[in-house]
């Protein structure tokens, strides 16, 4: 208690040297000043807090033209970015219009995002300098994100299917294009590498990467590069700061929101605000439980006989405590197996990290190298993973053909004739 | 990116040693009329595209050459040594000594399996020579046996091993009459098995040529390599370098992903012509001028009334009024006198490109109902001038045009097919009456496809 | 490249093969002037090395040192062959390549067939077979052989038995040449009819020629040459002369100049597979293209020009002469008329300058006045061979799968009925062994079926071309 | 009837949702091939040739003669004109940069550049390497030993100084008319002083030590960083920020937490991810026969564990969908201890420092990068697929029967549902109509 008492009584002093850590972190932090001025909800900090949600909240978009928003615009893309996030205040969505009103809510808003996870690190993640060469991130999540809304399509009339069978086949195209450059892309990565063996300074990477290579080739990226890699350190160094001395102002938010809920305090009167969630993400949902209980039922189906045969066979053997211990050790091996097989997706592994950068590096074979992921692992896993997503597909497939032969036969004086290889 | 050619047969030996002649000729001619650092930047895309550099600097033709006899190959290879700019690989020749006899089951059934390593092989190593690869022309005739059973086979192949590649294939579709008895037989199963395998067909008609070399190149006796240059040109003006769309001034990287991207995703329509405007001898050359009004106008019309060149066009048809009813029933069997398009790309090279006006070609009425002219239509251009013409235009069009034809083709196959004639030639080598109809089948159904486009 | 094997039987056959070593020869020599041993000439020569003993050494490339022809002779007699070898062409052939008797097939078909046959099946087997070894890649057997004799018909078509047995995949071409209603032969008929049950059963083309028929170009010709209506000469080396070179030898030797058109025909079929052009035609597209049922394998052909004179530049109204001749009943080597019976298909073998253009322009002018069958009314093969005939700018053959060929069998079967109703000669036949009597009534009932298919075919003429229903497709 | 039209019109919700989605795919598709061109074009760069000039060599010239010739200048061609200064300028900027880079230090990019030079009379001044270099550089002196061994060091010779300006000064003017500039210049003033290329030299390059400073720092902090992340997570900040949020949630009048949009979509790509990752195994451990009863009894326990975790997803998708629509206790999410220890290799890995991915072949890489691709592929196939399931069966069986619309709609069908658009089906009649 003593250690806290104190590090309170060094607020005074300790209060601005955390905001201002915090600010430098940031992207376009504001100064320590605004944050001051926001808890006493005063109009001159809200632009800069604006800007600042927008920055953080949109991140890809901040590298386009996309600042030159007009402020109400930032304003809506503001809140609907928290309202996908859930958001609880409603007074943040009810009356703002992106003005100067609120500077207090802009606060707590941004308050809010960085008490719920590691934002700092998650945007420095996402701006940072890239040195080495990278796989392209084509999880399953990047290709089929929704993407934005179709604006360029002219969907207000109905339309035939084959319009939807042009789109899929121009699809078809752009992976295989897709595919084409990508292995353009490895051949030249791979001579570039090879090329400038032995040049990185470090023992470990052993060669350059394009955007090093590429430094040493245009002075004026290197300028570039250096900069951006300065005022990336810079903001790390800020960020470690802030980590260090973030308590104190969590403390002083207290005081913010307490500050808020008596200036207003009939809460009850806002109505409240539903988070609003997407058609699409119900639907997705539904589909993931079709597939959910599908599984399921096919594994019921080969456990249980399994099962029956088991138990059957055991029977006759006799409990010993030699096969009581074989069992326990046996169900502990698969507990672990199984534990392991759940990281990637339990509820305790953070969604929002972005997945950790892989640097690729070009080795031979025999020398024991760098340690790192060994291509022919991934490769296997990934084969793995194909060749069940093909089966998935393949098995939706013979269901929809089933359902269409049936359609089929309810058409009389008509021959259907696949194509042929089925 | 990269293109290997694959040559198969007579017909395809020949057309393929024009096409690289004339790319060549054109990309190093020094009347590209446009600045010489220009001149440069296409000629090295041309290259990139579709020629290799060997040690003493002579280019080598990316391409493989494919014949059942060797006398094509011999004579292909001695005219590109003799012409000392170009010339093809040492190692990229395959022949055997004796043909397919015009069989297409003997190309496909028997030579095809027979040799499929060595010229897989072969097609391994020109691929290994790209940097990148976008895709495979494959050149070949579809009334023979070699070019049409062998390349269908070598076709099919190429999509086991090289799904990601595209492949486009170059067909000659033989004349009406007086090349091959058994054409039909060999054209629709070629057509069928391509259709399943390949991903554009580009269909150069026999006697669509002809008429162009008598009517507009003025020539008398005309000969197959008179044919041949007609056909290479048309070629060369659709996959010469053009400028690409999102980094303006830079040539395109990958012409044939782009057009095929753009005209033929549905599995249903996949058959291509090539239009092109000016065609004209030398001679009238240099009393000739152009404008690209005047040639835009006059291709817009080529391609509604379904002209083959630019004499004898029928300026009455005009595009349907959108929204009234047609004239009575449509049928392929009677004369289409408009014809819809499904996709268009329009390619421009030549002076004063920029003014050039193509708004003619974004009329909803030209298109069929389900496609708009935002995804029906595209164009590509350059200032670089082409093969001798200071302005011209090429036009590939996923359309109608072909659908006469090939139902001509399948009328008389079947016909042939209900007399049971030369089905025996076929299930000699493994064929099966059945094999026949699924072809029909397959083949009835594309011409009531673009059939049903309109209008 | 690919290789012929002539097999030349009996004493016309041997005679036409003669003739054509002769102008094959003399066309190669024409043709390749620099005597480098190239693919074209490989298809009916071989190079040898004659310093090494025994067989020869095979030369696969350059200079000619000795020509071999691919050929097995094979004659029952010794006369012919021995005039051969003691002729000019002595150096093409050696002994290993030749099989003679001294007995004759007393022009009976059984002797030939059945007592020759068995007799000498190894012998020739072997020759054959080694033949076959010296080739890169065989692709055909060209057959010359009569009808109407014993050795040619009998030994002849036994022989075209084994090569299909023994050589499933190697075309086989025969050059059959039919006897004339007068002719001399008794028995022709019976061996004509009896031969051909084995060509439908065992060729993949059959070229039937008659005496007849070359016996009265031959007279035209001597009709244009005498009267000197047309102002000059026939050239020397020129396509009828024959090998003897003088026209005025002709009169005492007019089989010479009957098998020098046999022999040209042979050399005109092969071109398109030897020599280079703008459309080739190999062997093996023959019978593809022209063959639509597997028995109905019989190809009239014409050659043209026969007339051509002394004018090296001949104008396009000459070119269009020469297509249109080849439909006319008379330049026909068999008696037949195809513009006015039905062709099943049609093709056509354009050597020297001519261009697409000439090929389709003729075929557009031409096809209105002949009849095509309904389901191929485009039934049209082409080829293009750049390298002309010795002396001439350019010539044609055309060879007609037409319904014209059945009055040839019609007569042959009428004069084979007229001889076995009244069983004469008969006796000779059975007392051989392993003839039975059943063979004649076999032979005559085949020969009947494959009129009858004719006759079906030709019964389509008077009928309206209509298109068959297709498949309908729903939508 | 041939050539009958034979239109099929999907109901406006119906096209929405397809194409829409289809659109989608599409352009993340064409953003990914945006990228990899950028990224493309760099690699090939640095492959080439290394010569500053040739670099936007093409682009001012076609831009001159594309706005000079047009008779009468459109929106476009002024657009394409101000590209053109612009170009223009930034080639100006460029020389000025690399030839005071090639003037002031010879940065480590130039010098093996320099060391090119081969022409007799002046190279040896050139051909010296500058001592900070090290050992580098001497590697590459003694490859061009020709004319190199013996020559003193001249880094400070007022000669090369002098002559470095001239070369500027060149180049100077050789920007302003870029084609002609270019041809007189290059043979004479900058004789093949950039001609470099990675293939040849490559291994000669050397990373500045400025930007190697700041590298090494960059990783160290990021090192730092994850670690006292880790660290802090139990800490009392940890329940500083707690307590604020359940303040933060509690004043704002809503009791409990429901799933965000975000959430909902997060949670259901990780099930999706899951129930893939469940069926791999699956098929994994039946694809193995047992060859004793211990593995017959592990392989059982392992299909009764993978069903129990499958029911705990389905639990969770459960709570997921009762939870949007009615109130329920809710899973607060807070900040989580990253995972950094359960994957760390190395000491200076973390969470945040980029792992090495290994690979010892082209060949190996381009099966990686294709492989990648096409598990994404894959993934996106099966889910526009379903959509189509979802959307195309309704219409299909609600079809009156028969019909010229219902076949149509039944063939496009056919092609996208069962061969992925790639083939299609043929439907004849039975009875040939006459």
């Amino acid at each position: 208690m003593g250690r806290r008492r104190r590090r309170v009584e060094g607020a005074a002093r300790a209060l601005p040297e955390a905001i201002a850590a915090l600010s430098r972190s940031l992207p376009a932090g504001p100064s320590p000043e605004i944050f001051r001025r926001a808890k006493f909800d005063r109009p001159e900090a809200a632009p800069a807090l604006w800007q600042l949600l927008f920055r953080v909240l949109t991140p890809l978009a901040a590298n386009n033209a996309v600042t030159d928003l007009a402020p109400e615009a930032q304003a809506r893309m503001v809140k609907s970015a928290l309202v996908s996030q859930g958001y609880p205040r409603s007074a943040l969505f009810q009356s703002l219009e992106g003005g100067s009103q609120g500077s207090r809510e802009l606060l707590l808003a941004l308050s809010w995002l960085l008490a719920r996870g590691p934002l700092l690190e998650q945007l420095l993640a996402q701006t940072r300098v890239q040195l080495g060469d990278e796989l392209p991130q084509c999880e399953g999540e990047t290709l089929a994100s929704p993407g934005p809304p179709a604006h360029r399509m002219e969907t207000e009339r109905p339309t035939d299917l084959r319009l939807v069978e042009w789109l899929m086949g121009k699809l078809r195209f752009r992976w295989r294009r897709l595919i084409s450059s990508q292995q353009e892309q490895c051949a030249l990565l791979s001579k570039i590498h090879l090329y400038t063996r032995g040049c990185h300074s470090q023992q470990r990477l052993g060669h350059l990467s394009v955007a090093e290579t590429e430094m040493l080739r245009d002075p004026e990226s290197s300028r570039q590069i250096l900069q951006a890699l300065e005022s990336e350190n810079n903001r790390l160094e800020a960020a470690l700061e802030w980590r260090r001395c973030e308590l104190v102002f969590w403390q002083w938010m207290d005081t913010v929101l307490d500050a808020c809920s008596s200036d207003s305090p009939a809460v009850t009167s806002q109505p409240t605000v539903l988070p609003v969630i997407s058609e699409r993400g119900l639907g997705e949902l539904e589909l993931v439980k079709q597939e959910l209980r599908a599984l399921q039922e096919e594994l019921r189906e080969v456990a249980e006989p399994r099962r029956a045969a088991w138990e059957a066979q055991v029977g006759g053997l006799g409990r010993g405590p030699d096969w009581s211990t074989t069992r326990k050790a046996l169900q502990e091996a698969v507990e672990r197996e199984l534990a392991t097989l759940q990281s990637p997706w339990e509820p305790s592994s953070n969604p929002a990290q972005p997945q950790r950068p892989l640097r690729l590096v070009r080795s031979k074979d025999e020398s024991p190298g760098p340690q790192g992921l060994k291509a022919a692992e991934v490769i296997g896993t990934l084969r793995a993973q194909e060749a069940s997503l093909k089966k998935v597909l393949h098995q939706l497939q013979s269901q929809c053909r089933q359902e269409l032969a049936r359609l089929a036969g309810a058409l009389p004086g008509l021959i259907w004739i696949m194509a042929p290889g089925h | 990116m990269s293109i290997v050619t694959v040559q198969l047969g007579q017909c395809g030996n020949q057309i393929g040693f024009e096409v690289f002649d004339a790319l060549f000729r054109d990309s190093h001619c020094s009347q590209g009329l446009c600045s010489k650092r220009e001149n440069e930047a296409y000629q090295a895309s041309c290259k990139e595209r579709f020629f290799r550099e060997e040690e003493n600097g002579v280019p080598v033709a990316r391409a493989v050459l494919v014949d059942m006899e060797p006398k094509v190959i011999n004579q292909t290879l001695s005219k590109a040594g003799q012409s000392g700019r170009w010339k093809y690989g040492q190692h990229s020749c395959f022949c055997q000594k004796q043909g397919s006899g015009n069989n297409w089951a003997y190309g496909y059934s028997v030579h095809g399996p027979k040799h499929e390593e060595s010229i897989m092989n072969l097609i391994q190593k020109e691929v290994e020579k790209c940097d990148s690869l976008s895709g495979f022309f494959i050149i070949m005739s579809m009334a023979g046996g070699t070019g049409s059973g062998l390349g269908a086979f070598i076709t099919q192949k190429l999509q086991d091993q090289y799904s990601s590649s595209l492949k486009m294939n170059q067909i000659i579709w033989p004349y009406g009459t007086g090349e091959v008895i058994v054409q039909n037989y060999n054209s629709i199963l070629t057509l069928s098995h391509l259709y399943r395998s390949s991903d554009a067909l580009l269909i150069h008609e026999n006697d669509a040529v002809h008429k162009i070399c008598a009517k507009r190149m003025n020539i008398k006796q005309i000969s197959f390599r008179d044919l041949n240059q007609v056909l290479a040109h048309q070629l060369g003006s659709v996959f010469q370098p053009t400028y690409s769309e999102d980094v303006s001034f830079h040539y395109r990287r990958d012409p044939l992903g782009d057009l095929m991207e753009h005209l033929v995703p549905h599995p249903e329509f996949k058959m291509l012509g090539v239009r092109n405007i000016p065609q004209m001898s030398e001679n009238s050359l240099a009393y000739s001028t152009f404008t690209w009004p005047g040639l835009l106008k006059h291709l817009r019309q080529m391609l509604i009334s379904g002209a083959k060149m630019e004499e004898g066009i029928d300026w009455q048809v005009r595009p349907p009024f959108s929204g009234l009813p047609p004239l009575g029933k449509m049928s392929v069997h009677k004369d289409l006198h408009f014809n819809t398009s499904i996709a268009n790309l329009v390619i421009l090279r030549g002076k004063d490109v920029q003014t050039a006006d193509v708004e003619g070609f974004k009329d909803p009425a030209l298109y069929t109902s389900w496609l708009e002219p935002v995804h029906a239509f595209s164009m590509w251009k350059t200032q670089r001038a082409f093969d001798k013409y200071e302005k011209s235009a090429a036009l590939v069009s996923n359309s109608q045009l072909l659908v006469k034809p090939l139902d001509m083709i399948v009328g008389k196959a079947w016909n042939m097919f209900a007399s049971k004639a030369y089905i025996h030639q076929y299930t000699k080598f493994g064929m099966e009456e059945e094999d026949f109809l699924d072809s029909f089948t397959l083949l009835e159904q594309v011409v009531a496809s673009y059939g049903s486009l309109g209008p | 490249m690919t290789q012929s094997v002539v097999v030349q039987v009996g004493q016309c056959g041997n005679q036409v093969g003669c003739c054509f070593w002769d102008l094959a020869l003399r066309e190669h020599a024409a043709v390749n002037q620099k005597g480098i041993y190239d693919d074209a000439i490989s298809s009916f020569f071989r190079n040898v090395d004659t310093r090494v003993a025994g067989d020869g050494v095979s030369i696969s490339k350059g200079r000619i040192s000795s020509l071999k022809a691919r050929a097995v002779l094979i004659d029952m007699e010794e006369g012919v062959v021995n005039g051969i070898l003691q002729g000019p062409l002595r150096d093409v052939f050696d002994n290993k390549q030749l099989i003679t008797d001294i007995s004759g097939s007393g022009n009976n078909w059984a002797v030939g067939h059945k007592v020759f046959g068995s007799l000498y099946r190894e012998q020739i087997l072997e020759k054959l077979r080694k033949s076959a070894e010296h080739c890169d890649c065989l692709q055909s057997f060209f057959i010359i052989h009569s009808m109407g004799g014993g050795t040619g018909s009998g030994l002849g078509t036994f022989l075209l038995k084994m090569l299909e047995d023994e050589f499933p995949e190697v075309y086989r071409f025969v050059t059959a040449v039919y006897p004339s209603s007068e002719d001399d032969v008794i028995t022709s008929p019976y061996n004509s009819v009896l031969a051909m049950k084995e060509l439908s059963e065992h060729a993949d083309c059959v070229l039937p020629v008659d005496n007849q028929s070359l016996f009265d170009i031959i007279s035209k010709i001597d009709l244009v040459v005498n009267s000197g209506k047309l102002g000059t000469t026939v050239k020397p080396k020129s396509l009828v002369t024959s090998n003897m070179g003088a026209v005025t030898k002709r009169h005492k030797k007019p089989f010479d100049a009957m098998n020098n058109i046999v022999a040209n025909l042979l050399l005109s079929l092969t071109s398109s597979a030897r020599f280079e052009g703008s459309l080739n035609m190999d062997l093996n597209e023959i019978s593809m293209n022209l063959v639509p049922f597997p028995q109905l394998h019989y190809l009239v052909s014409s050659l043209t020009p026969l007339y051509t004179l002394a004018d090296v530049h001949i104008p396009p109204r000459r070119l269009d002469q020469m297509f249109s001749d080849a439909f006319s009943k008379d330049h026909q080597l068999i008696q037949a008329d195809p513009r006015h019976s039905l062709y099943l298909a049609c093709a056509l073998i354009v050597r020297g300058d001519v261009q697409i253009s000439d090929l389709r322009r003729n075929i557009e002018r031409l096809k209105p006045a002949l009849q095509f069958v309904s389901w191929n009314q485009e039934g049209w093969k082409t080829s293009l061979c750049s390298v002309p005939p010795v002396g001439h700018p350019h010539s044609l053959l055309a060879l007609a799968n037409n319904t014209c060929v059945k009055p040839t069998f019609v007569e042959l079967r009428e004069r084979f009925l007229r001889l076995y109703k009244k069983k004469a000669h008969l006796h000779h036949y059975l007392q051989v062994d392993g003839m039975e009597e059943g063979a004649f009534a076999e032979a005559v009932s085949s020969l009947s079926v494959l009129i009858q298919e004719y006759n079906e075919l030709d019964a389509t003429k008077s009928m309206p071309v209509q298109d068959v229903p297709r498949l309908s497709v729903a939508m | 009837m041939l050539g009958a039209k034979a239109d099929y019109l999907l109901p406006m919700d119906c096209t929405r949702r397809l194409v829409a989605e289809v659109q989608g795919a599409l352009d993340s598709c064409a953003e990914r091939q945006r990228q990899l061109e950028r990224s493309l074009r760099v690699s090939r760069r640095l492959l080439q040739v290394w010569e500053p000039a040739r670099t936007l060599a093409p682009e001012p010239e076609t831009k001159e003669e594309a706005a000079t010739s047009a008779c009468t200048p459109n929106a476009q061609d002024l657009k394409e004109l101000e590209l053109l200064t612009q170009a223009l300028e930034k080639a100006v900027r460029v020389r000025k940069v690399v030839s005071k880079a090639g003037q002031r230090d010879r940065t480590p990019s130039l010098t093996s550049a320099s060391n090119a030079v081969t022409s007799g009379a002046t190279a040896p001044a050139r051909s010296q390497a500058p001592s900070q270099l090290g050992s580098h550089a001497s590697g590459a002196r003694s490859t061009k030993a020709v004319q190199g061994a013996t020559v003193p060091d001249q880094s400070a010779d007022p000669e090369r100084r002098l002559r470095s300006r001239g070369d500027r000064t060149q180049m100077k003017t050789g920007a302003q008319a870029p084609g002609l500039g270019d041809q007189q210049t290059a043979p004479a003033a900058v004789p093949r002083a950039t001609e470099f290329t990675l293939k040849e030299k490559g291994t000669l390059l050397q990373l500045p030590v400025a930007f190697r400073k700041a590298a090494s720092l960059n990783s160290r902090l990021w090192a730092q960083l994850s670690s006292i992340q880790a660290s802090d997570s139990a800490g009392i900040t940890r329940a500083t920020k707690t307590e604020f949020l359940h303040k933060l949630q509690a004043a704002s009048g809503l009791p409990s937490h429901r799933p965000s949009a975000a959430e909902v979509g997060a949670q259901a790509q990780s099930l999706r991810k899951a129930c893939s990752l469940l069926r791999l195994h699956m098929q994994k451990e039946l694809s193995t026969a047992p060859t004793d009863w211990m593995q017959e009894y592990r392989c059982l326990l392992v299909l009764e564990g993978l069903q129990t975790i499958v029911g705990h997803c389905l639990h969770r998708v459960q709570v997921l969908q009762a939870s949007m629509t009615e109130q329920l206790p809710g899973l607060c999410p807070v900040e989580k201890p990253t995972q950094s220890s359960s994957h760390c290799g190395g000491e200076t890995d973390s969470a945040w420092s980029p792992q090495l991915l290994l690979y010892s072949s082209t060949k190996e890489l381009q099966t990686l990068a294709t492989l990648k691709l096409r598990v994404a592929m894959l993934d996106q196939q099966i889910h526009l697929e379903k959509v189509l399931m979802a959307e195309l069966f309704p219409l299909i069986n609600t079809q009156e029967a028969g019909g010229p619309p219902r076949l149509a709609l039944c063939r496009a069908a056919y092609s996208l549902l069962c061969e992925g658009g790639e083939h299609f089906l043929t439907v004849l009649r039975d009875d040939p109509i006459d």
